[in-house]
């Protein structure tokens, strides 16, 4: 039982901050499909940075988790700047430049992993291996029953995320900036009319949304293998977007989102295990999380809406 | 040093296929009222999008205060103390009003002297306090999307004048009001001219100009006609100089011959989203040779009628029937087969795809059958020829042709679109929702005519429309709404404005 | 000063070829396609190699261009062949999404429906011993009905209960997956090669090792009724009311509303001719390019085909023509490696810049126009 | 093929000989990089080139894994080569191609090549199989001396015969252990993890499906280390990462047996390391011999299973690599010797026993 809690966590928090990213995006009014490649990117960088520093240094790989998560950061802001500069500065088509960059993640990191390790160490290993991230238990309130399990065998990168993702509702709702970046994606062009530059309100979303993706891939690097590998493209950025628009591009509503996936998940699991059935059932109940999530929609899609100027190439003529 | 606040010299701008600004040069001096006035399509909002900073221009110079600007951007204009109101209002639907106005010069706090966050609840209070001084009260904290038009007009004003403009620039701000809300608005604005500000006014009423304005010029097809003092000049002269012939504004029409009933609306209700009653159990009959007018303030359910005999809106009480037919539940296409033309309010979300080119929209009713498609198949050639058709008989004009994506054209173009559209349906029952609307005043004429043309051919007409001159002029039988409710019917040679007016405004019932 | 102009009229010739509007559907992308392979060049110039013979290679692996050499019954013509076997999917894929696109809908979910239709197909078709004669028809007929269904449900949800159909299709595409998987590992598993048992020769719409002339070539039946299908698409879209109302819903539900076209059935048909096109290329996939099923794998085509689809500009002839190129970069990614020694990612990395710079397209045009109206401008100053 | 052919084959191969025999190396998805089974049979092929220093290599990837796809790669490089090696189960088809080009020679590791027609055996094909079921003792018995909670288990991915040969093997060793040594080490099944073999036998262990799910792999790994499980045998190939990731983070004593190849460096944590021994098949080495076969002359096709006669199968045992007890060490070595004489013959997939009931226990 506590299995599913301290599994469904663990995974639906890397989630949830790759969906937050996306809210970012999606709500200055860039669709993000290239989420997926931000993660997977940002976690190529951090777990590279990581080797690399181990290895200059000659430090223990198994103290440079947060070194790991910064680089991460940085790195899928970097990356997302092709998205950004597609979308935004060649008005490229959003969907064609996600869809692009998913393609390109996958291919360089694959590409640039076997080719530095080659160049680095001498072998030319399609991973980097990663030391394990460290887990916690508060003691005391683990004891609790139910509830205790989300305070035992917690990744400190949990802490990380929830830290945040709230400072992240915070520059969202009540800063200017958060204000000026929601207006973008409902009607640009009073943003616009104000004074204020959409595009480079778009930029700055975008780039977060990288920075936040990166994050949470980096996150799903440490949780899954402590390693990275073309293993971390498993389609999480995609389940993040599907989260943000059950959420109906709300933060709160999205981690609940992301919550049901990570516990169907583990829940699926835990009963496929615990009612001995042969493996292949384990594949039926993986279904659950999926499942769920359209039945729920069913419910509670009927006032969800997209952010209004979502995807649309914004010029200023244009009315 | 000239005594201009502004001066646009020898403005040349061009689209595509259009020169929209050839060569105008005008100045405008500090404290007045300065009217532009031209057909649509002449360039009025482009020249004043350049000064808004929306657009660079070609060629020219302009020059603010007497110093020379290439004002690049609205947040130049801005900072120049420029501001504008545009025709498409560009506000967030989804944020308070305050919100809004507050949008690009945001007040900020720090919470815990560390973290700095908009400071909403100061500028609601300061939002209300310049709201009272100008005299445009309004609920800082409600959504844009709860308000009318009107209100919607009244946060784009205040929005300028949060940014303490002197220099304002409204572009057809009246084509969306009630007479009631147009007296109220050119009171504003000679308030604030009053107040030492230059005010900058687009319209196509004349009367409005000759109301407020201290000059006024006149564009054609890009080219500046000509600046006249308006207090010299008659309503009658600007018509002409801006349409390049007589204009009349009385349409001539002969006592209408009513025949047999072609529309019956019988207890009619309607609910919005919200289930809340719009439209509460009106009745009423058109005839063929009739046109029949609804008259009243936006907004109290006279778009959801048009809608609901066009089948855009169900039902949820009472009948309608057309030529004896109930067609309460038909599909739209039925509708229209059975004989509805629609002239919806929308033109931009509902009347045309923007992005497809005008012949298509022209043929937008009839694509599906003889002769436009046999069997399923489209044939391109009959587009073409219908389009070019409607082009020469409704005087359309675009800087391509057929193939001009109808986003581009001027917004009068594509009310012109529509209506030819609508008309060549030939259908025994059309509906008119605000047909004129920003429409110029030469097309106004031939709008009106062309009404009445269809009922002179027995047609039955049902025109909505928020402006009571329009409805005095044309009408043959008026119906006041308001609330929802019917509140009159009767001939128009029965009705004086000033009746009319009071039903609407729900200060008189039977 | 005169420096200054020839500078000028340098840039109008450099941008005449592309400057013709009429041509620009296919200019830009032609442009782009260069662009990007000058990029690639640079990165194989980067890691060291010989960016010509890498392309070289890359077509010859194609069966495009003779290689020095070939295997026994393998000759230029069943390269090409094979080339055309392993592009027949991708064509139905990228027309699948290109017609959800015209209606603006977004089918992320073309993996899912290719695995359902071709996982129905093998099971009712390619296991059952039928003749080729029906079984064929039968395959693509299955393919079609099982995908336009599920692609209709899609339409349907969203319809119905206003469910995006990006998360529609992304549950649809795992839960297709883990379902089928599960059917596969418990009735239909080949426990050798751990894939569903392999389908009859009848089924398959790929005939193999056909012998020819001391050559054993693949003929991809389905090749011929991608290339139809697209005409056949391009056709609809095009000139028939079908395609109008798919088009004008796709522009604006509102006006479409209005002008009597039904919004909802329209959402729905357009997903079913998606989706059938997605069955068509999912039965091609398994049921012709291979002959089994991986579980708990979905095809990277369904995501790849969005790309391409937009490289043609969502036009089911550019799709074609997206669709080759794609290919032939895939398809020859193997021998480049054996002959060049440039890792296969570069191959993915070389599609991704062609997507890349593809997707500037309406940028390049952006700028021709630009470009073109100040050169105008300036003649006309001139004279 | 008639025999004139393969005659005239064998002097083209010698002239190859002279001026560099050109090989090429066609893998699984994950490349001749993946630092194990892959990369196991490069290096032989390098080793090989080290001494041949005319001779080249290739390796070319096929990037699906599916066995089609896995035939048409190397029908796509063939004519270009003398030699291909291919590593994995998905290659079982190239005896076709094998056909079709008598030319060529090909080998093959960890699977049996195809039936053409009645054909089983070909000329050029050298088909190499390994005893795993021995290395998977020798990892069974490490964990049951080594054991403190007295419980082991081990991981699988797919239920093929060499997985299973693996399974067998450990379950053995850990038997072997219980009688002769006196313990008392249960072997630990997750119930929902049983597997098939390829005949559709329930063949018990944990099996996470896949070769490539590192989650499951976690998620095995972390349940069994709920069960108090110390030893864990992981022969899950890229899954096993997950496992491996599991024990890690659990910090405790657990510990893992690698598989196919040493891998103590996957067992770094920290100033720790989890890995206990590996449990492995000498590939490079006989991939390396039958490439000298090949330039040699001696190149001989046929299908074969490898055992610890020949060195071939065994478990790591040099100092810095392992991390087992003296006592266990040459406990291992005594039966490796038993083994090697075949008085032990552990429990595989098809060769009669069971883990259970087995010759030498
Ligand atoms: N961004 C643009 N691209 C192409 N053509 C444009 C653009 N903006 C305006 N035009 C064209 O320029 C011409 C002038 O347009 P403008 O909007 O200034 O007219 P207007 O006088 O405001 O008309 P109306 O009375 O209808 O508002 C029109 O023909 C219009 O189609
Ligand atoms: N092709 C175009 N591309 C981009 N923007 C355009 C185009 N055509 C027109 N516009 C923009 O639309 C603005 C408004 O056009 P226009 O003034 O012609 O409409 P309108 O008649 O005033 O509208 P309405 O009467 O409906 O209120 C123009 O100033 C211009 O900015
Ligand atoms: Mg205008
Ligand atoms: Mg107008």
């Amino acid at each position: 039982m506590d299995t599913i809690i301290i599994d469904g966590l663990s995974f639906a928090l890397p989630l949830f901050i790759i969906a937050i990213g996306g809210i970012y995006s999606e709500k200055s009014g860039i669709t993000n499909l290239a989420l997926e490649g931000f993660q997977g990117f940002g976690a190529f960088i951090g777990a590279m940075s990581a080797v690399l520093i181990a290895n200059a240094f000659g430090t223990d790989i198994q103290n440079l988790f947060y070194v790991a998560l910064l680089f991460a950061m940085i790195g899928g802001m970097g990356f997302s700047i092709i998205h950004a500069v597609l979308s935004i500065k060649f008005k490229a088509d959003q969907v064609i430049s996600g869809v692009v960059i998913n393609i390109l993640a996958l291919a360089l990191t694959t590409f640039l992993t076997t080719q530095i390790n080659a160049l680095v160490f001498g072998a030319a290993s399609d991973k980097f291996r990663l030391g394990v991230s460290e887990r916690f238990t508060i003691e005391g309130v683990a004891n609790i029953p139910v509830i205790g399990a989300v305070f035992t065998n917690v990744y400190p990168f949990e802490v990380i995320i929830i830290v945040i993702a709230f400072f992240a509702w915070y520059l969202l709702y009540k800063t200017k900036f958060g204000m000026r970046l929601r207006a973008s994606g409902e009607n640009p062009h009073s943003v616009d009319a104000a004074g204020v530059n959409v595009s480079k309100i778009r930029f700055s979303a975008v780039l977060i949304s990288g920075l936040l993706s990166g994050l949470g891939g980096m996150c799903f690097a440490y949780s899954i293998s402590a390693n990275f590998s073309s293993n971390i493209y498993m389609g999480y950025g995609f389940l993040a977007i599907a989260a943000l628009i059950f959420g109906n591009w709300r933060i709160l509503p999205t981690l609940a989102a992301c919550l049901l996936f990570g516990f169907a998940k583990s829940g699926g699991a835990f009963i496929a295990q615990s009612m001995a059935l042969p493996s292949s059932f384990t594949d039926l109940f993986m279904i659950l999380p999926y499942v769920l999530t359209l039945l729920l929609l069913i419910f509670f899609s009927k006032s969800n809406r997209a952010p209004r100027a979502l995807g649309e190439i914004y010029d200023k003529g244009k009315r | 040093m000239s005594d201009y606040i502004v001066e646009m010299k020898h403005i040349t701008k061009r689209f595509p296929g259009i020169v929209a600004n050839d060569d105008v040069s005008i100045g405008i001096k500090k404290g007045e009222i300065f009217a532009l006035l031209g057909e649509n399509g002449a360039g009025k909002s482009t020249l004043m999008s350049i000064l808004g900073g929306m657009y660079e221009p070609d060629e020219g110079e302009i020059y603010i205060r007497g110093e020379k600007v290439q004002i690049s951007s609205p947040n130049h204009a801005a900072k120049l103390n420029i501001g504008m109101v545009h025709q498409h209002f560009k506000l967030v639907s989804d944020y308070t009003i305050t919100e809004n106005i507050i949008l690009g010069v945001e007040p900020m706090k720090k919470f815990a002297g560390l973290f700095p966050y908009v400071d909403i609840r100061n500028a609601n209070r300061k939002i209300e306090e310049l709201s009272k001084n100008f005299g445009l009260e309004v609920d800082p904290t409600k959504k844009i999307a709860d308000l009318t038009v009107s209100m919607q007009q009244r946060v784009e004003i205040l929005k300028v004048l949060y940014r303490e403009a002197e220099i304002l620039i409204f572009d057809e701000p009246t084509a969306v009001l009630t007479p009631q809300e147009i007296e109220f608005l050119l009171g504003i604005i000679e308030g604030l001219r009053n107040g030492g500000k230059t005010i900058i006014l687009i319209t196509h009423k004349l009367e409005e100009i000759k109301k407020v304005a201290d000059r006024c010029a006149v564009l054609n097809k890009g080219n500046l006609v000509d600046v006249l003092d308006v207090k010299e000049t008659s309503t009658k002269q600007m018509a002409q100089l801006m349409v390049g012939r007589e204009v009349n504004f009385e349409s001539a029409k002969a006592p209408a011959v009513m025949k047999e009933e072609v529309l019956k609306v019988d207890h009619l209700t309607v609910k919005n989203e919200d289930g809340f009653e719009v439209v509460k159990d009106v009745s009423f009959t058109i005839h063929s040779g009739e046109i029949f007018a609804i008259a009243g303030v936006a907004d109290n359910g006279q778009v959801e009628i048009a809608d609901a005999i066009a089948g855009l809106t169900k039902v949820s009480g009472g009948k309608v029937l057309l030529q004896g037919k109930d067609i309460t539940n038909e599909s739209i296409r039925n509708r229209t087969e059975m004989g509805i033309s629609y002239i919806p309010e929308d033109r931009q979300s509902f009347g045309l795809v923007l992005d497809f080119d005008l012949s298509t929209n022209l043929a937008l009713k009839q694509y599906y059958r003889e002769p436009f498609a046999s069997k399923g198949i489209l044939s391109k050639e009959e587009f073409e020829q219908f389009g070019s058709k409607l082009i020469d008989k409704y005087d359309i004009r675009s800087g391509q042709g057929i193939k001009t994506q109808v986003r581009s054209m001027s917004g009068g173009n594509q009310q012109k679109a529509i209506i030819a559209r609508e008309i060549e349906l030939q259908s025994p029952l059309m509906i008119f929702v605000q047909p004129t609307r920003g429409v110029d005043i030469g097309a106004i004429e031939n709008i009106h005519k062309m009404m009445i043309q269809q009922r002179d051919q027995g047609k039955a007409i049902l025109l909505v429309s928020l402006e009571l001159d329009e409805i005095m002029n044309v009408a043959d039988t008026i119906g006041v709404i308001y609330n929802g409710q019917l509140q009159k019917i009767a001939s128009s040679e029965s009705l004086t404005t000033n009746e009319v007016g009071e039903y609407m405004m729900g200060a008189k019932h039977e | 000063m005169s420096k200054d102009k020839k500078k000028k009229s340098l840039r109008y010739s450099l941008i005449r070829p592309i400057s013709n509007e009429k041509w620009q559907p296919i200019s830009i992308p032609f442009v782009s396609i260069i662009i990007s392979f000058i990029a690639a060049a640079i990165v194989i110039l980067l890691i060291g190699k010989n960016p010509l013979q890498a392309f070289y290679n890359l077509f010859q692996g194609a069966g495009i261009l003779p290689k020095p050499s070939y295997a026994g019954y393998k000759s230029m013509l069943t390269d090409f062949l094979s080339l055309l076997n392993a592009m027949t999917p991708l064509v139905f894929a990228s027309l699948a999404v290109a017609v959800a696109f015209r209606a603006g809908l977004f089918n992320i979910g073309v993996s899912g429906q290719m695995l359902v239709s071709g996982f129905l197909a093998t099971i009712i078709v390619g296991y059952s011993g039928l003749d080729a004669i029906i079984a064929k028809p039968l395959v693509l007929l299955i393919g079609m009905v099982a995908g336009g269904l599920m692609g209709g449900l899609v339409g349907w949800l969203k319809y119905k209960f206003n469910i995006n159909e990006v998360v529609t299709t992304i549950m649809l595409n795992y839960i297709a997956q883990y379902v089928i998987s599960f059917f596969i590992q418990m009735y239909y598993i080949d426990p050798v090669s751990r894939q569903s048992k392999y389908i009859s020769e009848a089924a398959r719409l790929t005939l193999v090792n056909v012998e020819i002339a001391n050559l054993k070539m693949d003929i991809p039946l389905g090749f011929i009724l991608a290339i139809i299908t697209a005409i056949l698409i391009k056709f609809v879209m095009d000139k028939t009311v079908v395609g109008f109302e798919i088009k004008a819903v796709g522009n604006n539900r509102n006006a479409a509303k209005y002008a009597g076209i039904k919004v909802g059935r329209n959402t729905v048909l357009a997903m079913v001719i998606s989706g059938g096109l997605a069955g068509l290329a999912g039965v091609t996939y398994y049921l012709g390019y291979f002959s089994s099923i991986q579980p708990k794998v979905l095809s990277s085509i369904g995501f790849d085909s969005i790309a391409v689809s937009l490289l043609g500009n969502s036009h089911p002839i550019g799709v074609i023509f997206s669709s080759f190129l794609v290919s032939i970069i895939d398809q020859g990614s193997t021998y480049m490696s054996s002959q060049a020694g440039i890792r296969q990612e570069i191959s993915s990395v070389i599609i991704g810049l062609i997507l890349l710079f593809s997707a500037c397209g309406a940028y390049l045009k952006h700028k021709v126009s630009r470009l073109k109206e100040k050169e105008v401008d300036q003649k006309e100053s001139e004279s | 093929a008639c025999g004139n052919d393969s005659a005239n084959d064998k002097k083209a191969k010698a002239e190859a000989g002279k001026d560099g025999l050109k090989i090429a190396i066609v893998t699984s998805p994950s490349g001749v990089d993946d630092g194990s089974f892959n990369e196991d049979n490069y290096n032989g092929i390098l080793k090989f080139i080290e001494n041949h220093p005319t001779a080249t290599v290739k390796a070319v990837k096929e990037e699906t894994g599916d066995p089609a796809a896995a035939v048409q790669a190397v029908a796509d490089i063939v004519a270009d080569y003398d030699v291909i090696v291919t590593p994995g189960f998905q290659f079982a088809g190239v005896s076709s191609i094998a056909v079709e080009n008598p030319d060529k020679i090909f080998i093959l590791n960890d699977s049996e090549p195809a039936p053409v027609g009645d054909q089983k055996k070909f000329e050029n094909i050298y088909a190499m199989n390994f005893a795993e079921q021995e290395s998977g003792f020798f990892a069974g018995m490490a964990a049951a001396l080594e054991t403190k909670s007295n419980k082991v288990a081990v991981v699988n991915g797919i239920a093929y015969p060499s997985n299973v040969n693996y399974q067998f093997g450990f379950e053995s060793g850990v038997h072997y252990a219980n009688k002769v040594f006196g313990k008392n080490v249960k072997l630990v099944e997750l119930s929902g993890y049983a597997g098939n073999d390829v005949n559709g036998t329930d063949v018990g262990g944990n099996y996470a499906g896949s070769f490539a799910d590192e989650a499951t792999g976690k998620v095995i790994g972390n349940a069994l280390i709920k069960q108090d499980v110390d030893i864990i045998f992981v022969a899950a190939g890229g899954t096993g990462n997950g496992v491996f990731t599991a024990v890690k983070e659990a910090k405790g004593d657990v510990k893992v047996i690698g598989v196919d190849v040493d891998q103590y460096d996957d067992g770094v944590n920290g100033s720790k390391n989890i890995v206990l021994t590996s449990g492995v098949k000498f590939m490079s080495m006989n991939i390396e011999k039958a490439l000298n076969a090949v330039v040699d002359g001696t190149f001989k096709g046929g299908n074969v299973v490898l055992y610890a006669d020949t060195d071939s199968t065994g478990f790591i045992k040099e100092e810095g690599r392992q991390q087992l007890s003296e006592d266990t060490l040459s406990k291992l070595n005594e039966a490796y010797e038993l083994v090697k004489d075949g008085t032990i013959v552990p429990a595989s997939n098809f060769n009669g026993h069971t883990p259970e009931k087995f010759p030498g226990l």
